[in-house]
């Protein structure tokens, strides 16, 4: 890929921004992605040529825009190696979906006393809503643990799991340890308890290629907006039988089959879950950031952001006083980054890289859970994407140098 | 280089109370405490207040936190220690006024050291940081009005 | 307007668009209308200079996006006439907000034996929500009456209203019978009976000035997509107490204020309602189209819209064999017309009209309960806008004609 | 005009079907009922069959709709009665994919008069009307099929 990697460039114009008069280097992509110009125009092109609601209509923009709302699902199930396009359901991202899951399968499959399991390492959105559901049918929450460099344990997930097991949701890729999750192995200990297995795909979908039946995934979410889409889409894929015995949330518009007076019919899945007017240009940008992330190819996607978290991590672990969160070995790790430096808050430290345009996040990053289980208040956070380069990580690496100058020497 | 903006932010005495804060302490005999948290970086703070005849007798905080709000804590214990309940009052809107960049009439009189903290404006990702201990200050008073 | 009206089309590209072979005619605004370009361009500034993930972050681009998302909830308080920015909770649409709503806070506040009232012109999100309440925690739905012109029933409502009420929805505006509500009456005979009110904005704030706290509503909800702003984003707008009582029902993300392992704590509103990452955007474009609707004035919009009414109702009238659904009078209507013709099915209208470039709708409207009402099956509906004109309502009626012709004659 | 296009559509045999649709009435002696409904529009179509040794014996409909799906109910009804529910299926299939404007090997011997609705491809948003009653004699054998 990196001989595209110009071409590449010119297609995220944001990256020219000058943020405090350097050039932006946006390392923030677990956060959200920047977005090229492919998927920007082709949200335009559908508001200025074919916008209109779906389904509903006869006239030709509404055929138009039904039409590119149903290829996109198709493109959707090819890009994440499902194979039916009535297996994937628009959400407004990843939380959402996991919330839709709990809600919707969990509330009417998970009853008192059956145990759920997570890990340590989830995001908030993988956590909050499984407590709700457990409090709510009196159901047990559990934790899988992590190793000492930050993986999932494999043995703490076959001692976990039991056959009280009905529910297993991890996160495919970590958005702070740069660790990918064994969920194939975890799938088949949580098949062989009777236990389905949701997985958190946010931070993998957008880096590496995902085959959701290889997996062994029973529903699978992502969001739209950590993969070079617009905000406000997400997918939560699910299997048949599962989303035909999964309650709709959003009641309303386009779900329903026949509305008596006191009692409604719904339709199919996805259909009974896309309750109102979708986001119709979101799924359009989602389908063109598939067709971009396919152009470039996921492999190379995966290979550039090893490269690059192969050229930064030594650098980094040689800066004295840094604590990286996470395995040592770049070869098992993403192009997320989380790490402290002694004596310096990552807020003051995200300031301080913020003058020199560097964009990366501080704070518990929706996590706490992993953060009280790692022992700190909270981290820095640089996550690499397609269009970062070994120059960024250059500039990011001088940039710590430079705010590690400024806050232990007092050089101001 | 591009840190001489970061100047303004970390003056030094905002790195000397960051680095040797006062009153950072628990105080056994506060009769009012609040907990407050940045949800932001999950920082927490608890700021202990001694109140007779509506005037800080004393005041403490513990928790940790980023350099900006261990110093903002440091500087208002300093600064509310003897004060009314309602000179304190007004200290905290006019601080939370600085950092949010609108002009506070008499700010240096009123705020005394903490007016450093002025150049918080410029870096508003840093104003919850900022204002986190004064928020607590205030709720403790508030709580401590409702007693009465 | 007028004298504006041409620079204001130049700003809608798809008006151009040729649709088999004729320019459209595009009279399906109460489906979704379309966007000026004031609206993509904000959109596409956004991602071009200021993306990044809101209010977690601590660097300038995150600065940027957290102060843009944060100013729209003040632009869309004053647009609907509330005082507290924190009232403003973003939503998907109005489906999703009033399905919040029912699950949110009627899951907790509405009990067995208390009766919930809607009336016989709501559309399914604002039915099958309260149906699906109903039958969760044994309340009783009840339904207003119309008058024999489709005008609420006033007298009804003081029949159906009564103190076993506890929650009260109405469309401000109806999407089918081209009427506008009226909601402060209601709203207080609602609270009379200590009913709180509920409104379904999705056909009004789009088209006249609305002020939810003159009207004396407790909820009110709409939608983007049909106030020429983007799809995948509304409003709830709810009282600060109520909301405050509500629960959420997405967790995760940002929602949160602190995050243990079974148990967590949530923000105070409109923030413990947005979980995960928010259509970002979305809101963005959405504050576009309020500044682009306050430019133009909403009073003018709907002089406009009553302009148009008032010159196509009559012309309409005189179609032999045609029925019209709601008031004769053009004066108490809005710019939605539904109709149907003796001995013509609306589908095959809508695919007449579609020939000539003509865009309206065919079918329920989502509004069974009121089809039924009416004894109809399916109507054809044609909605203005502020970008229509006169010489639309001629090709419209045009249209209709030659589709008379066309089906009655045989000249085929 | 503009509605030159509409009369691929709407030919002369289409309307004559809409206005005189055939075995349009209850089928009082029928064993398989299936009622489809077109979730856009709230038409509702039941198809009612007599089937015996795996053979249609008798077909009719009831429900109104609009032209292109009380034409598709007439003539599919005409086509399939006498037919064995194995040919049956096949024209249904078959149905489908021409009016989704797919190639269907000796279109016209198997689908009788109704191939004249191959037309509706070019009216994508009417295709779900032409199809309805298709799929309910479909579900119908379908059902009948289970029963054995
Ligand atoms: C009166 C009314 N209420 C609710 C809705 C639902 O709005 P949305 O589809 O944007 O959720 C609509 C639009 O279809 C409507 O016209
Ligand atoms: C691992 C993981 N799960 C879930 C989420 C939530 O995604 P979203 O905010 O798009 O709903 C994120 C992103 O913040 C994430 O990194």
């Amino acid at each position: 890929m990196d001989k595209k990697m110009n071409d590449l460039l010119e297609d995220f114009p944001i990256l020219k921004e000058m943020i405090n008069d350097e050039k932006l280097v946006y390392l923030d992509n677990a956060a959200t992605t920047q977005k090229p110009k492919q998927v920007l125009d082709t949200i335009r092109y559908y508001y200025e040529h074919d916008n209109a609601n779906v389904h509903r209509g006869v006239h030709t923009l509404a055929e138009r825009a039904t039409k590119q709302y149903e290829q996109v699902r198709e493109k959707v199930v090819n890009f994440i190696g499902g194979n039916d396009p009535h297996e994937v359901v628009y959400t407004k991202g990843t939380t959402e979906a996991l919330n839709w899951v709990a809600a919707g399968y969990g509330a009417t499959h998970v009853h008192a006393g059956d145990e759920i399991v997570v890990s340590y390492m989830e995001h908030h959105s993988n956590i909050v809503p499984w407590q709700q559901l457990a409090a709510k049918v009196g159901a047990k929450l559990k934790y899988i643990t992590l190793t000492a460099d930050g993986q999932l344990d494999l043995e703490s997930a076959k001692h976990v799991i039991t056959d009280k097991t009905v529910l297993v949701s991890l996160c495919h890729a970590s958005n702070v340890l740069g660790v990918v999750n064994p969920i194939k192995e975890v799938a088949q200990l949580a098949h062989q308890h009777g236990a389905i297995m949701v997985v958190d795909g946010a931070q993998a979908v957008p880096h590496m290629r995902v085959n959701v039946q290889k997996l062994g995934a029973d529903f699978y979410a992502f969001s739209g907006h950590k993969m070079l889409g617009p905000t406000g889409i997400g997918v939560l894929w699910g299997k048949k039988e599962l989303l035909a015995g999964m309650r709709p949330l959003e009641f309303g518009g386009e779900m329903i089959a026949n509305v008596g007076l006191y009692h409604t019919d719904f339709k199919e899945p996805p259909y009974k879950f896309e309750g109102g007017t979708q986001n119709i240009a979101g799924v359009v940008g989602l389908g063109a950031a598939i067709d971009y992330l396919t152009e470039v190819g996921l492999d190379n996607v995966t290979a550039h952001e090893k490269s690059l978290s192969k050229y930064v991590l030594p650098k980094l672990q040689k800066i004295p006083g840094i604590e990286i969160y996470g395995p040592s070995d770049p070869d098992i790790r993403t192009g997320v980054l989380s790490f402290n430096l002694t004596g310096i808050h990552p807020h003051d430290l995200a300031s301080a890289l913020d003058m020199d345009g560097v964009a990366v996040r501080a704070g518990h990053h929706c996590a706490q859970p992993l953060m009280k289980y790692l022992g700190v208040g909270a981290t820095a956070r640089a996550s690499f994407y397609l269009y970062n380069t070994k120059a960024d990580a250059d500039l990011f690496i001088n940039a710590i140098l430079e705010a590690k100058e400024f806050f232990s020497n007092g050089s101001f | 280089m591009a840190l001489s903006k970061l100047s303004n932010l970390y003056r030094q005495v905002i790195m000397d109370h960051a680095k040797h804060p006062h009153n950072n302490q628990p105080l056994p005999q506060a009769d009012h405490e609040i907990e407050l948290r940045n949800p932001t970086c999950g920082d927490v703070l608890t700021v202990q207040l001694k109140i007779q005849d509506d005037k800080i007798i004393d005041v403490a905080y513990t928790g940790t936190g980023c350099t900006i709000s261990q110093a903002s804590a440091s500087m208002m214990t300093d600064q509310i220690k003897g004060k009314t309940t309602a000179e304190v009052e007004k200290m905290v809107l006019g601080f939370s006024d600085m950092v949010l960049g609108k002009e506070v009439p008499d700010m240096e009189r009123l705020l005394g050291e903490a007016a450093i903290l002025q150049s918080v404006a410029q870096f508003p990702a840093r104003i919850k940081c900022a204002t986190l201990a004064w928020k607590a200050a205030y709720q403790a008073i508030e709580e401590s009005e409702n007693d009465d």
